[in-house]
């Protein structure tokens, strides 16, 4: 069974001003599945097109932003929709944190700075269960932050009084009141310091062996998913270039992409030289023609010039676009 | 710049129309030099007509013609307007500049007196000074004195701009290039503020010619100089609405209000324009 | 200069902030007491680590003369900065100290051409005597970081990419020939793509050019990978220091050793020790006050000398560790004690 | 609480004092500056009504007035005798309605102003934020829509010109509000008649819509680009996302931040506001300060135009200190620093 199922989606900005009209093309052509019970781990650079990935999948699509072919299909098993047909009062009242919820970029800022921390519980939780009565709801409320490993005095602070992981682990239990079936973490631990990272990055990981529910995990740092999921898609260019299982994306990468990313990170206790990719990632309101890695791919053949790679399975659960790998041949 | 004029008017609905009504507005600047009456001189005309062919926005009282009389007095309130504007700017350009990049007491010093000016009310000392001042008080002395009253807001602005400015990266690769305090001021600094100078100064000018109808209206300014403020001045003297008279008052209302409403938008749209945020917004670059 | 003057020689350097208004409010030691030294016939790398916090950027800004010491003093070739006071003499300092900053797209005005920059830097230093000459130096410098002058020509930062920005802001502290280079997280803002180029960068300027760099950062991985020597620090104090190899392989003191444990592997099979539970510190402010140690709080070996006053430096092997637990070490402290 | 004495409460306080003080001593010194020498030319205008008067009380009365203006000795100690009697409240008594204090005077007009300024800025702060915020929240909106433009245009136009468009259309053209004054001429106020209360509110209509258009414009204006940028903070981007009720999110995520600003801003303009109603008060005849003043110029009553001034300025000053000191109330950033 598949919890959500991507097929061929494509995702423009286009914008229009002064009467310059601009298409941003950040999700080009993208298929892939997400099963129940697995961390799924999403890659790329900046402006590889993943925060805008993340935006169509939980269904915040707003102008300039807009999907103009593909589909997204959940399976909650009781309920089933499409992300791109669902209207906003429905969404609002079956999806959005009941079954999908979210940790943002940059959570550090999400909590109201002018409101204590249990008042935000209390509104995602009145919003989605009206809350009858009080003093069972705040019951509730710290028995699940004491759960997660949080002190209960976290919730009557403001968020200005708390530290950066603090924040980032409340962002973390907020996301979790009501188990969801799917919680997209977007680059939840990039401005923590790497203690704290692992910290809140456990987190995430024993939520998700309690409650068997599926994590889309979202970070451009590899490091972070060779340790954390189960299944690694690597974005560029608003295409995916590459997915497979953790073990594999690290231990036999395909895609010369791939490979650079995992190549060139320095580790600790090893000095050999590591090189950079040359050129800059692509500018996707005018991106290159065929494979849009050609220009900086090191193995570059001239059909990589013309013709785009289609995205082929080469073993069990294992894709890869690139020429120079054909289907079936590992 | 023709490009940027020609993208406003193409696609700004609000700048159109400011220059519609401020178009309006020059020409009877222009017109104003070649005036058939002389504005100081009165009974040149019967009194009391109401807008007719002949007289555009009728007569007065004093034996006006209200319109080629309103032509002069909406030259010298823009005169008022761009002299207190040129003014303020100065004062606000430099204390702001200082203040942000100078720092320390400096800073703590020049922000307590801009504060101070910021929040007194500045009506009853105008009204106190203006009415010290009454016999020396023309066209210019009026501008220099709302000039010297009318910075504190944008210098405050510009301060916390520069002050801003002055923690980001770009300014240390200046200091460590070698360059002057002077020069980062002029190089990486003043280009930020060019912007709130610019969109200062058409509010400045708004304000200060609404502080002179407001002066005027009081009686305590240069009564003999057609200004928007005087005309009113005289229509109320004359107990215009009393007697029926009632374009006297309309008209330079009117012409006051079309005059705000043009900087206004004008100010609005540019303002728009060249905030880099809305532009990157609008054009998603 | 004689043999034994140090390039740049930390000694002692405390900086302290009130937090607060004028009346009230506390003290936070950001550095406090750090010495370091770097040696003027042998360019290195040196490598200032630590979390948010630590103090390092504090330092940087020290080292740059944006910030006075509260005690101790910074010798840079002999001569101590503090006591530059004339324009003449900063411009001196400045030509041998530059810095390169931690994010590509603030480093330069955005309504301002990159180019400009570079031109200014060989004005004021006066590094040519005329407009071709300039252009000479200013491609020479770009070239240096394989760059050249007509591909950096009239473009605005935004026409750049991050990695293109940051080579130009190395190319720009090239410039004035400097001894010694200060990069502030130079490339934690980079693509990953492109951020191996940039050290490399480095590298090359310490092989080739002769210049010492002072490399901060938070990332354990690129300070191995270029460093010669690290200091870590934790809340003001660097708590341990010494060759790379030594201190990032068998690191000595808890807060090292929990620090490299936490950095991820790009290695699936190593997840067994990184998942292991750690306890989070409790909020900043409460290190910043804490008696003795400040790693007291989350240390797993601590003891109650820990929490009573500041552990001594203590030599272990090519380390130097500020930590109890070699205390045995003390006993002849001059000898440079080997265990 | 110690913190918030030493940290909040004592830089304002020194604030206060200073705008006080600075205010005081700029009332001090224009007279001192100007060309004109007030007893003389005060003198002269008595000469001038035809007042024949022998050179010895023309002495008699130069002396008078000297005392009267404070210029008696040097200017230090008019500047301490200045304070004096400040502190004293005695601002001596209006030259035009001689012997009356002028404080006497200014007390009788003040309620006049305060009646007015108070709910119209109350009122036009409560609606403008309200319709400000919902306009950028609800971008698409008609209605609010032409409200904006309503408030741009009223915004932008002096208090005076709006007093005077509202004169002409709703008293002369359309005739339903009545011409000036704050209640008919000839009437006793009697506040235990509705009939007198309902006139009263009759006269106060327009001088309040004055109030409340402009400042409705101002604080809608503001509003709304406060908003928008609190729109786009990852809070409210949190909150939509979280599924909240727009309502919900309008009033505790964006209106609950968005007002601090303006809250600030109200201290600010507090002095313009009370600038505006004065010259409103000219236009419509209104009894209270504005009045006074302008009767004052044309009687040319020194003391009583250096009293309005006072006052103002302690006034304003106050009412600006006083909304800092509630300001922590609402910003639990400031309170918990």
């Amino acid at each position: 069974m598949t919890l959500l199922s991507v097929q061929n989606l494509h995702a423009y900005y286009r914008t229009e001003a002064y009467g310059i009209s601009r298409t941003v093309r950040a999700v080009d052509g993208v298929s892939f599945d997400l099963f129940p019970n697995e961390i799924y781990g999403v890659a790329g650079e900046s402006s590889c097109g993943k925060t805008t990935l993340i935006k169509v999948i939980s269904g915040s699509i707003k102008h300039p932003l807009k999907a103009f072919e593909g589909s997204v299909n959940y399976n909650f098993g009781d309920y089933k929709v499409d992300m791109l047909q669902i209207s906003q009062s429905e969404l609002r009242r079956n999806v959005r944190w009941k079954r999908i919820s979210y940790v943002m970029q940059g959570s550090m800022s999400v909590l109201n700075p002018v409101r204590k921390v249990i008042k935000t519980f209390e509104d995602i939780v009145d919003t989605h269960e009206h809350i009858t009565d009080k003093n069972e709801f705040l019951q509730r409320t710290r028995t699940h932050v004491n759960r997660l490993g949080l002190p209960t005095d976290v919730l009557n602070a403001y968020p200005h009084q708390l530290s950066g992981g603090m924040r980032q682990r409340v962002a973390i239990a907020l996301a979790t009141v009501f188990q969801p079936a799917l919680i997209i973490a977007d680059e939840p631990t990039t401005a923590l310091d790497v203690v704290v990272q692992r910290g809140v990055l456990h987190m995430i990981k024993d939520i998700q062996a309690k409650s068997n529910n599926t994590v889309l995990l979202v970070t451009h740092d590899m490091a972070v998913h060779a340790n954390v999921a189960d299944r690694v898609m690597i974005m560029y260019a608003g295409r995916i270039a590459e997915e497979a299982p953790t073990e594999s994306i690290f231990n036999a990468p395909l895609h010369p992409y791939t490979q650079h990313l995992i190549n060139s990170l320095p580790v600790i206790g090893e000095k050999s030289t590591k090189a950079s990719l040359k050129g800059s990632p692509p500018n996707l309101a005018d991106p290159p023609s065929g494979c849009r890695f050609h220009p900086r791919c090191p193995y570059v053949m001239d059909e990589c010039r013309t013709v785009a790679p289609d995205l082929i399975s080469v073993k069990e659960r294992h894709r890869v676009a690139c020429h120079l790998v054909k289907e079936g041949s590992q | 710049m023709l490009k940027v004029l020609r993208d406003l008017l193409r696609y700004d609905g609000r700048f159109r129309l400011a220059i519609i009504l401020l178009g309006g507005v020059v020409a009877m600047v222009l017109l104003s030099y070649d005036s058939p009456y002389d504005p100081g001189k009165s009974f040149v005309v019967p009194w009391d007509l109401p807008p007719s062919r002949e007289h555009l926005f009728g007569t007065t009282s004093r034996g006006q013609d209200l319109f080629w009389w309103l032509t002069f007095a909406v030259r010298n309130s823009l005169y008022l307007g761009i002299v207190t504007a040129i003014i303020s700017r100065v004062i606000s350009v430099l204390v702001g500049l200082t203040a942000g990049y100078r720092g320390g007491w400096i800073d703590r010093v020049l922000m307590a007196i801009s504060d101070t000016f910021v929040v007194l009310p500045l009506l009853p000392i105008l009204i106190l000074l203006s009415f010290l001042l009454r016999d020396s008080m023309n066209l210019l002395n009026l501008a220099i004195i709302l000039g010297l009253f009318g910075w504190s807001f944008d210098a405050r602005l510009i301060r916390s701009q520069v002050l801003s400015l002055r923690e980001r990266s770009f300014t240390r690769t200046a200091i460590y290039s070698g360059t002057s305090g002077f020069w980062i001021t002029i190089n990486e600094h003043l280009p930020f503020v060019l912007p709130i100078v610019f969109a200062t100064t058409l509010n400045n000018i708004l304000w200060s010619i609404g502080m002179e109808v407001t002066l005027s209206v009081l009686g305590l300014s240069d009564l003999t100089t057609p200004t928007l403020g005087t005309a009113l001045f005289w229509a109320n003297q004359h107990g215009a609405l009393v007697a029926g008279v009632w374009w006297w008052i309309t008209a330079p209302a009117v012409v006051t209000a079309i005059l705000f409403l043009g900087l206004y938008l004008l100010f609005t749209s540019i303002n728009e324009f060249i905030d880099p945020r809305t532009r990157l917004r609008l054009i998603g670059g | 200069m004689s043999a034994n003057e140090k390039l740049l020689d930390v000694q002692h350097v405390t900086v302290e902030f009130h937090i607060g208004g004028l009346l009230a409010g506390t003290l936070l030691t950001a550095v406090n007491d750090v010495s370091f030294s770097l040696e003027s016939d042998k360019p290195e790398i040196f490598t200032l680590a630590g979390e948010s916090g630590s103090g390092k950027t504090t330092l940087s800004r020290l080292l740059l003369r944006d910030l006075e010491p509260t005690r101790g003093k910074v010798l840079f070739e002999g001569r101590d900065v503090s006591t530059i006071r004339k324009r003449a003499e900063f411009i001196e300092f400045m030509k041998q100290v530059q810095p390169v900053f931690q994010n590509p797209f603030d480093t330069f005005s955005p309504l301002r051409r990159v180019d400009a920059y570079l031109f200014d830097t060989v004005k004021n230093f006066r590094m040519a005597s005329n407009r071709r000459d300039a252009a000479r130096v200013v491609d020479n410098a770009l070239r240096n970081v394989g760059l050249s002058l007509d591909e950096v020509k009239q473009r605005y930062p935004h026409e750049l990419s991050g990695g293109q920005i940051q080579r130009v802001s190395v190319a720009r502290a090239l410039i004035s020939e400097p001894k010694l280079i200060l990069a502030d997280e130079p490339v934690s803002m980079v693509d990953a793509s492109l951020r191996m180029e940039i050290v490399n960068l480095f590298k090359k300027l310490r092989d080739e050019q002769g210049v010492s760099v002072l490399y901060i950062t938070h990332d354990l991985a690129t300070a191995y990978y270029i460093s010669d020597r690290i200091g870590i620090m934790l809340r003001g104090y660097v708590v341990e220091s010494g060759p790379v190899e030594d201190v990032l392989e068998r690191p000595a003191h808890p807060y090292t050793q929990l620090l490299k444990e936490s950095v991820p592997e790009p290695a699936p099979e190593k997840r067994e020790s990184w998942a292991k539970h750690i306890e989070l510190g409790t909020t900043e402010v409460k290190e910043y006050g804490r008696i003795g140690c400040k790693f007291a709080g989350r240390c797993p070996q601590v003891m109650d000398i820990c929490r009573e006053a500041d552990p001594p430096d203590i030599q272990v092997g090519r380390q130097t560790v500020k930590c109890y637990l070699y205390a045995e070490h003390v006993e002849t402290p001059q000898a440079g004690a080997q265990p | 609480m110690r913190k918030f004495i030493l940290r909040y409460l004592i830089p304002r306080i020194i604030q206060y004092l200073t705008l006080i003080f600075v205010g005081i001593t700029v009332t001090y010194v224009i007279p001192r500056l100007a060309p004109t020498d007030p007893v003389e030319a005060q003198v002269s205008m008595m000469i001038a009504r035809g007042n024949t008067l022998d050179p010895q009380s023309v002495e008699s009365m130069r002396a008078a007035l000297t005392d009267l203006y404070g210029l008696s000795g040097n200017p230090v100690e008019q500047y301490f005798a200045f304070w004096g009697r400040l502190f004293r409240g005695d601002l001596g008594p209006s030259l035009n309605n001689f012997p009356t204090p002028v404080s006497k005077m200014i007390g009788q007009a003040l309620p006049y102003t305060l009646r007015l300024l108070i709910p119209a800025v109350v009122i036009s702060f409560i609606f403008g934020n309200l319709f400000g915020a919902l306009s950028s929240y609800y971008p698409a909106n008609r209605a609010l829509n032409v409200l904006e433009v309503l408030g741009q245009v009223v915004r932008s136009i002096p208090y005076y010109i709006v007093a005077i468009v509202l004169l002409v259309v709703f008293s002369y053209f359309i005739p339903i509000f009545p011409f000036s004054g704050a209640y008919p001429i000839g009437t006793r106020p009697d506040w235990s008649s509705i009939d007198f209360i309902l006139t009263y509110l009759e006269h106060a209509a327009l001088p309040a819509a004055t109030l409340i258009l402009v400042g409705f414009g101002g604080w809608f204006v503001g509003m709304k680009s406060l908003t928008s940028n609190i729109i786009s903070e990852d809070y409210v981007v949190y909150a939509e996302t979280a599924g909240l009720s727009k309502n919900r999110i309008l009033v505790q995520y964006i209106m609950r931040t968005a007002i601090l600003p303006q809250f600030t801003a109200l201290a600010m303009v507090l002095g313009t506001v009370f600038s505006g109603a004065l010259i409103m008060e000219v236009v419509f005849g209104y009894p209270g300060i504005g009045s006074l003043a302008i009767r004052a110029i044309y009687n040319n009553d020194y003391s009583m135009i250096m009293g309005i001034t006072i006052y103002s300025i302690i006034g304003v000053a106050t009412a600006v200190f006083i909304m800092d000191l509630l300001y922590p109330l609402f910003d639990p950033r400031v309170r918990y620093q």
